[in-house]
């Protein structure tokens, strides 16, 4: 195991074992329940969204075994509707979009930028509860028999014909999304006010960068969609009109509203999942990320730019065909900050030492699925190209490329890599990787069929079908199965290292960062004393003659976070020597 | 590589092409370096890694300039095919497709009506002009590369100009609730030949049993005129009461709400279902509000009426142009090759075009008396 | 944070700069300007916006970081209006 | 561990959360943390703004029409105590910040007066609409207090209905989805966001008020939570966008359309 070669030391690792942490300082329910550390309710959000991962995973499951057939399974019409509806709700509202913020973001923003916690703690825990209430009302309008609108829930079928529990079901997404916005405020000011003395904006990680523009779409779009889907709901229960043209109302303008948020909220589902490749792709290189300053704004521009799209939804809808061409042009240009990310990290593996681990292979397999994800996002901003491939299976290859493909990858990269900090534990490097070839594999047999099915014309949405396209959909299934296993693997290894996995070293992978200065697990309050930054982001230096003694002393912020392990008793009562200067503030 | 069957189709797949070559190359490249770097710098590698640089503006300005220089030319190129996607050319025909969940209505301005069909001949460009009963539905059709969102309460157009003869598919592709994936059909493109055929048989058997001979848009609009004693304020001896109708198509005119637009079926449409009172002042009575009361086929047969008048007032209405003359449903021929279409119900014996006029079903209640099976069967 | 107390005069003039542009609203509303009816109340509108923005709010006496965030929301506000070019234009292409 | 600071200013005593490490930090952290608050409140009004702004261009001559419904001098009355609460919170904030109880307290019972007087305006308002039928659904009827004023309301719509149904004779057609007898629906339109947004602006108010009730309670006990004037400040800066919101709404529905 690669893992603990960095810093062996019966010592260290004894210390780790028995120091008090925020997993071990209480163990009551309540101490969980009514927790505001920040990396308890990241934890919390870490089990709550693997269970939804689940539910939106089995009718996954679901509706690529009712697709073998061209004619139908076993479900009927309204079953398949139901199928693929939930899906779409639970894995967009429940688990993409809190999935990296809410856990990983959670748990590394305060102690990557040396805080002891989120700026509003309990609004934090609040967020978590938000999350839940909208969860269980999710799933009770699944028990009660479903909802049929699909995810975007376009008027007027989800206003006046739908007759399924569409009430319920927004009233869980309006709730999931303050627990959006409200995670989004904190961050947004965690990162603005919260910063370690040193630590300016410069000498963040990317991971950092990715967060706050994440956050800026989060308290930006979010209320636009809460109160657009209320308007479908106030439709609904008063039956007034407002997006029903019956009454006068445009079922247009909802479409825009909607995707005034859903288009953005695509990149609250990929741009963390960048922060977290930014970070492995650093520490498995040796290497600062290049580009660092583009890497970082481009993350800025992604957040921003992505706010000027969301008309490409519209190309066949009617939409005026002038407000089409700048919509797509606009989109074009989106795709330049995702380029410059993905060429700079190509580039940071240059004259890197690349150590070839499950986060790694992780973050390669983000960067190629990715890639192939957000250049067929080309076709559907072209304008003539898109009116042939729009609502169809093209459409579901794209966005699982970029939101499956390219978010689950971070995310399991991004839970691989942090979870010696998370858990106080090292997982099977061995079986990791493998879970992640598989993963790799299995995803590219299940999604790259359904582009080509997407290109002769396969609507989505439809489980009776031509039969032509019945071979692609059974490959598709196929690479599903292989996909179930891939996601599977790591549920199984994790939980068994919670017991049996080796302990962790403050530092497992010799990673630059305050997050790898403090104990694994780190205590309540994530430093004993604030750290003060003098260092760049990611200064890691790969010039190195000796590779033996690289890891250990060629580095110097690996060379602090080892010299301050070692010397912890000693320096133990004494005065941190620069603490006490201002805040970084802005 | 799907069929290609429109003129459309063509320009489109070579787009497609093209940015399918620049993915691949981008892809490979991309990956290609990502992978070659990595193993040649793995970790123990001897390799020279002396002078690592972590920034250069040049490459940086380099790597983004370029693909948004070949960004811009893809959208330029796309931009270019885009308006004539849905612009149909000035000759194009009419066709008339009215979306509900869940099936497909088509009428031809001779009056044949199809449903989850619909019979085209190649090399003569078709104007769709499409509207929802109920919910958002699209109409797609693969092989032509054409895809257009059919909207209640709003005209949408698209067009085609099929080339090859064949039966291609048509689909819904905007999901509209339980039967989304059974809403499809297909489109019989026929020689001009075999379409001539096709129509002097009067095209499927999808009239009501019983029911009239077929009546063209503008015959049927001219018999929603009489029943709904539009007359009685329109006609030209009508002392005044309304506007005259005669030559009124296409001028300008004025909406309910007092803005000026061109008299189109839109603004037909919006006079028949949203009068004001307000702005009818100078007429003696107010126009009554249709809403509710008129299906949007029948919407759309006034409107075939009124453009089919001309200035100087003859009533009847003209045959529609550009079509064959019609016969009555006789089953003289045998039904089209690559038809599929039986003419199995309503065999009977036809009445003259005068038959049911004043009876409770008129040409309207046929959209609902969908007797044609070959639609749904076809699957 | 520094926190800038204003006198009890400042405060009223904005208070009787607003009653006044209220006024004002109110009288301008009497007359048609026709197109320019919308513009005239949005002007006024915005205005008085921005007085109880710098004054009551105490944006004007902010530090950098809450001028960022003060005009954010109105920036992103005016963006959503970008849907108005579909509106505007719709219609003018024949076809679309 | 940092020892908790504890900062004196003014005469006030702070106290400061273990996550900060000044006084500053957390004060001006819950200053921008409410800022970021508000800006999604203005992205959730965006939207109806939005809506309003494009049903108007759609149908303008309707909304104009509808527009000279609402009670244009019940619309000023409630602007001018919307303005005047702003003035007298900014007075309350003020007050906090010099440490003065007494007056923060009486400022903010004078909000709450004014808050509380707004809303009943504006249910005087809302219940005209009511009686005379301007409520969207389907009673809605615009012409009703015409109508009454005519002495010709009995039968309401359903005379109408009828009158409709004569004129277009029973064609027993097919017909598209019933709406009901409501012919004005572009009226109506006007109506809906009419109540959507000022019945929402009127929750903001109803929520600005138990704000305020709660603060005058623990400043009445000089509850430690409200010595520091950072929890006005926040309540004051809800309130002023409660009256921006106001501020737009206002001409927007009430003044513009000739």
């Amino acid at each position: 195991m690669a893992a603990t070669t960095v810093e062996p030391g019966a010592l260290r690792e004894r210390r780790t074992a028995l120091h008090e942490n925020y997993l071990n300082v209480k163990h009551t329910v309540a101490s969980w329940l009514l927790t505001i550390d920040h990396k308890r309710i990241a934890v919390l959000y870490l089990v709550s969204i693997s269970f939804f991962f689940v539910i939106g995973a089995a009718a996954a499951g679901m509706v690529r075994a009712e697709l073998t057939s061209h004619n139908g399974l076993f479900l009927t019409n309204e079953g398949y509707n139901k199928a693929f509806t939930i899906h779409g709700i639970i894995m967009v509202f429940f688990f993409l979009v809190p999935a990296i913020p809410a856990t990983l973001g959670n748990f590394l923003i305060p102690l990557m930028i040396g805080a002891k916690d989120l700026a509003f703690p309990r609004l934090n825990l609040l967020s978590w509860y938000l999350y839940i209430s909208g969860g269980v009302l999710a799933l009770s309008a699944l028990f009660l028999g479903g909802v049929d609108t699909g995810w975007t829930f376009y008027t007027p079928y989800s206003s006046i014909y739908s007759n399924t529990n569409v009430v319920i079901m927004i009233l869980g997404i309006f709730l999931a999304g303050f627990s959006s916005i409200a995670t989004g405020m904190n961050f947004i000011v965690t990162i603005h006010k919260m910063r370690a003395p040193g630590m300016t904006w410069f000498r963040l990680p990317l991971f950092v960068w990715a967060h706050y523009a994440t956050s800026l779409i989060m308290i930006l779009g979010t209320p636009v969609v809460a109160i657009t889907l209320l308007l479908v709901v106030v439709e609904r229960t008063l039956h007034l009109g407002i997006f029903d043209p019956a009454l006068g109302g445009d079922p247009v303008l909802f479409q825009h509203l909607f995707w005034f948020y859903s288009h953005p909220a695509v990149y609250i589902m990929i741009v963390p999942g960048m922060g977290v490749v930014s970070e492995i792709m650093a520490c498995f290189s040796r290497k600062r990320v290049f580009g660092y300053t583009f890497v970082a704004f481009s993350s800025i521009a992604i957040a921003v730019l992505g706010f000027f799209v969301w008309g490409h939804h519209l190309f066949v809808t009617s939409q005026s065909m002038y407000s089409s061409m700048v919509f797509s042009i606009l989109s074009f240009l989106v795709a330049i900050p995702s380029a410059i990310k993905v060429f700079n990290w190509t580039a940071t593996v240059y004259k890197g030492r690349i150590w070839f681990t499950a986060p790694m292979l992780y973050a390669m397999g983000f960067i190629g699925l990715f890639t192939i994800g957000g250049l067929t996002g080309l076709y559907l901003a072209s304008l003539a190209i898109d009116v042939h491939l729009t609502d169809t299976y093209f459409v579901i290859a794209h966005f699982h490329y970029v939101m499956v493909g390219g978010q689950i990858m971070a995310y399991l990269g991004g839970v691989h890599f942090w979870w010696p900090k998370i858990s106080g534990r090292t997982y099977p490097e061995g079986i990791a990787m493998l879970a992640a070839v598989v993963t790799f594999i299995g995803f590219n047999l299940t999604f790259f069929p359904q582009f080509v099915m997407g290109y002769q014309g396969m609507p989505r949405r439809y489980h009776i079908y031509a039969e032509e396209f019945q071979f692609y959909h059974i490959l598709s299934t196929a690479g599903a199965t292989v996909l179930g296993v891939g996601y599977a693997m790591p549920a199984f290894y994790l939980l068994w290292s919670l017991r049996y996995g080796k302990l962790a070293t403050a530092n497992p992978w010799g990673a630059v960062g305050l997050e790898w200065m403090t104990p694994s697990p780190p205590p309540t309050h994530n430093f004993e004393d604030t750290p003060t930054v003098t260092w760049e982001a990611y200064a890691y230096r790969s010039d190195v003659e000796e590779e033996a003694q690289a890891d250990r002393e060629s580095m110097p912020g690996l060379g602090e976070a080892v010299e301050e392990e070692a010397e912890l008793d000693r320096r133990e009562g004494r005065t941190p020597p620069e603490f006490g200067g201002a805040p970084a503030g802005d | 590589m799907p069929e290609e069957a429109s003129t459309y189709a063509g320009p489109y797949d070579l787009l497609f092409l093209a940015l399918t070559i620049l993915t691949v190359v981008f892809t490979f490249l991309v990956l290609g370096f990502l992978i070659f770097l990595a193993i040649r710098y793995r970790r123990g590698a001897r390799v020279d890694r002396s002078r690592p640089i972590s920034h250069d503006i040049r490459l940086e300005l380099t790597w983004s300039i370029i693909p948004l220089l070949l960004g811009l030319g893809v959208f330029a190129w796309a931009a270019v095919l885009f308006p004539s996607v849905y612009r149909p050319p000035a000759n194009a025909e009419e066709i008339f497709v009215i979306g509900k969940q869940w099936m497909w209505h088509i009428q031809h301005p001779n009056g044949i009506r199809e449903n989850n069909e619909l019979h085209v001949p190649t090399g003569r460009p078709f104007k769709l002009t499409m509207i929802s009963q109920d919910v958002i539905h699209s109409f797609f059709i693969p092989a032509f590369r054409v895809k257009r969102d059919v909207i209640p309460g709003r005209y949408t157009t698209a067009w085609f100009q099929a080339t090859k003869p064949g039966k291609y598919h048509i689909f819904c592709a905007e999901y509209c609730g339980t039967n989304h994936s059974e809403m499809t059909g297909y489109v019989y493109v026929l020689t001009p030949e075999d379409y001539q055929r096709w129509v002097e048989n009067n095209g499927p058997s999808g009239e009501a049993p019983g029911s009239t001979a077929v009546l063209t848009m503008a015959e049927a609009g001219h018999q929603l005129y009489t029943q709904l004693a539009c007359g009685t304020c329109h006609d030209p001896d009508a002392l005044n009461r309304g506007p005259l109708l005669e030559g009124i198509y296409g001028t300008q005119g004025k909406l309910p709400n007092g803005q000026p637009a061109p008299v189109d079926n839109t603004y037909i449409r919006e006079w028949l279902l949203n009068p004001s009172e307000r702005l009818s002042q100078k007429y003696q009575q107010s126009m009554p509000s249709y809403k509710g009361q008129l299906t949007e086929f029948q919407i759309l047969q006034l409107a075939a009426y009124i453009q089919s008048l001309r200035p100087g007032g003859a009533q009847p209405p003209p045959t529609a142009p550009s079509t064959p003359q019609r016969r009555r449903r006789g089953g003289n021929a045998a039904p089209i090759a690559a038809g599929g279409s039986q003419p199995a119900a309503a065999q009977s014996p036809q009445t003259t075009l005068t038959g049911a006029a004043g009876a409770t079903t008129p040409a309207g209640a046929q959209a609902t008396n969908t007797g044609n099976q070959n639609g749904s069967n076809n699957r | 944070m520094e926190h800038h107390v204003l006198s009890v005069k400042t405060y009223a003039s904005v208070y009787a700069a607003l009653l006044v542009l209220l006024v004002l609203t109110v009288v301008a509303a009497n007359f048609n300007f026709g197109t320019f009816n919308i513009v005239v109340a949005l002007i006024i509108g915005v205005t008085k916006a921005v007085l109880v923005i710098l004054y009551f709010m105490g944006v004007k006496f902010g530090t950098r970081l809450i001028w960022l965030w003060a005009s954010i929301g109105f920036v992103w506000f005016v963006l959503l209006f970008l849907t108005l070019g579909d509106y505007i234009t719709r219609g003018s292409v024949i076809g679309w | 561990m940092s020892a908790e600071a504890v900062h004196a200013e003014h005469g006030l005593e702070q106290h400061v959360g273990v996550q900060y490490s000044t006084i500053e930090q957390q004060n001006e952290s819950y200053i921008v943390g409410m800022w970021t608050f508000l800006v999604t409140e203005i992205m959730f009004f965006g939207a109806l703004f939005l809506a309003l702004t494009i049903y108007r261009s759609l149908y303008p001559a309707e909304f104009s029409e509808a527009h000279h419904r609402l009670d244009k001098f019940l619309g000023t009355v409630n602007t001018f105590i919307l303005l005047s609460s702003s003035f007298s919170m900014a007075l309350a904030v003020r007050y906090a910040q010099l440490g003065q109880r007494k007056g923060l307290i009486a400022m903010l019972l004078v909000t709450v007066l004014f808050a509380a007087g707004f809303l009943g305006v504006k249910s005087i308002e809302y219940g005209t609409k009511f009686e005379h039928h301007l409520f969207p659904g389907p009673s809605f009827d615009f012409n009703y207090e015409e109508r009454e004023k005519q002495g010709i309301a009995e039968g309401g719509m359903a005379a109408r209905g009828e009158e409709q149904a004569a004129v277009a004779g029973p064609i027993g057609l097919e017909t598209n989805r019933t709406t009901g007898p409501v012919l004005e629906d572009r009226k109506q339109m006007f109506f809906v966001l009419y109540f959507a947004m000022t019945g929402l602006h009127a929750i903001h108010v109803l929520i600005g008020m138990v704000v305020m009730l709660v603060i005058i309670l623990l400043a009445a006990i000089d509850h430690p939570a409200v010595r520091d004037y950072i929890p006005i400040e926040m309540a004051g800066l809800y309130w002023h966008f409660v009256d921006i919101v106001w501020i737009f709404l206002f001409p927007l529905l009430y003044l513009i359309g000739h």
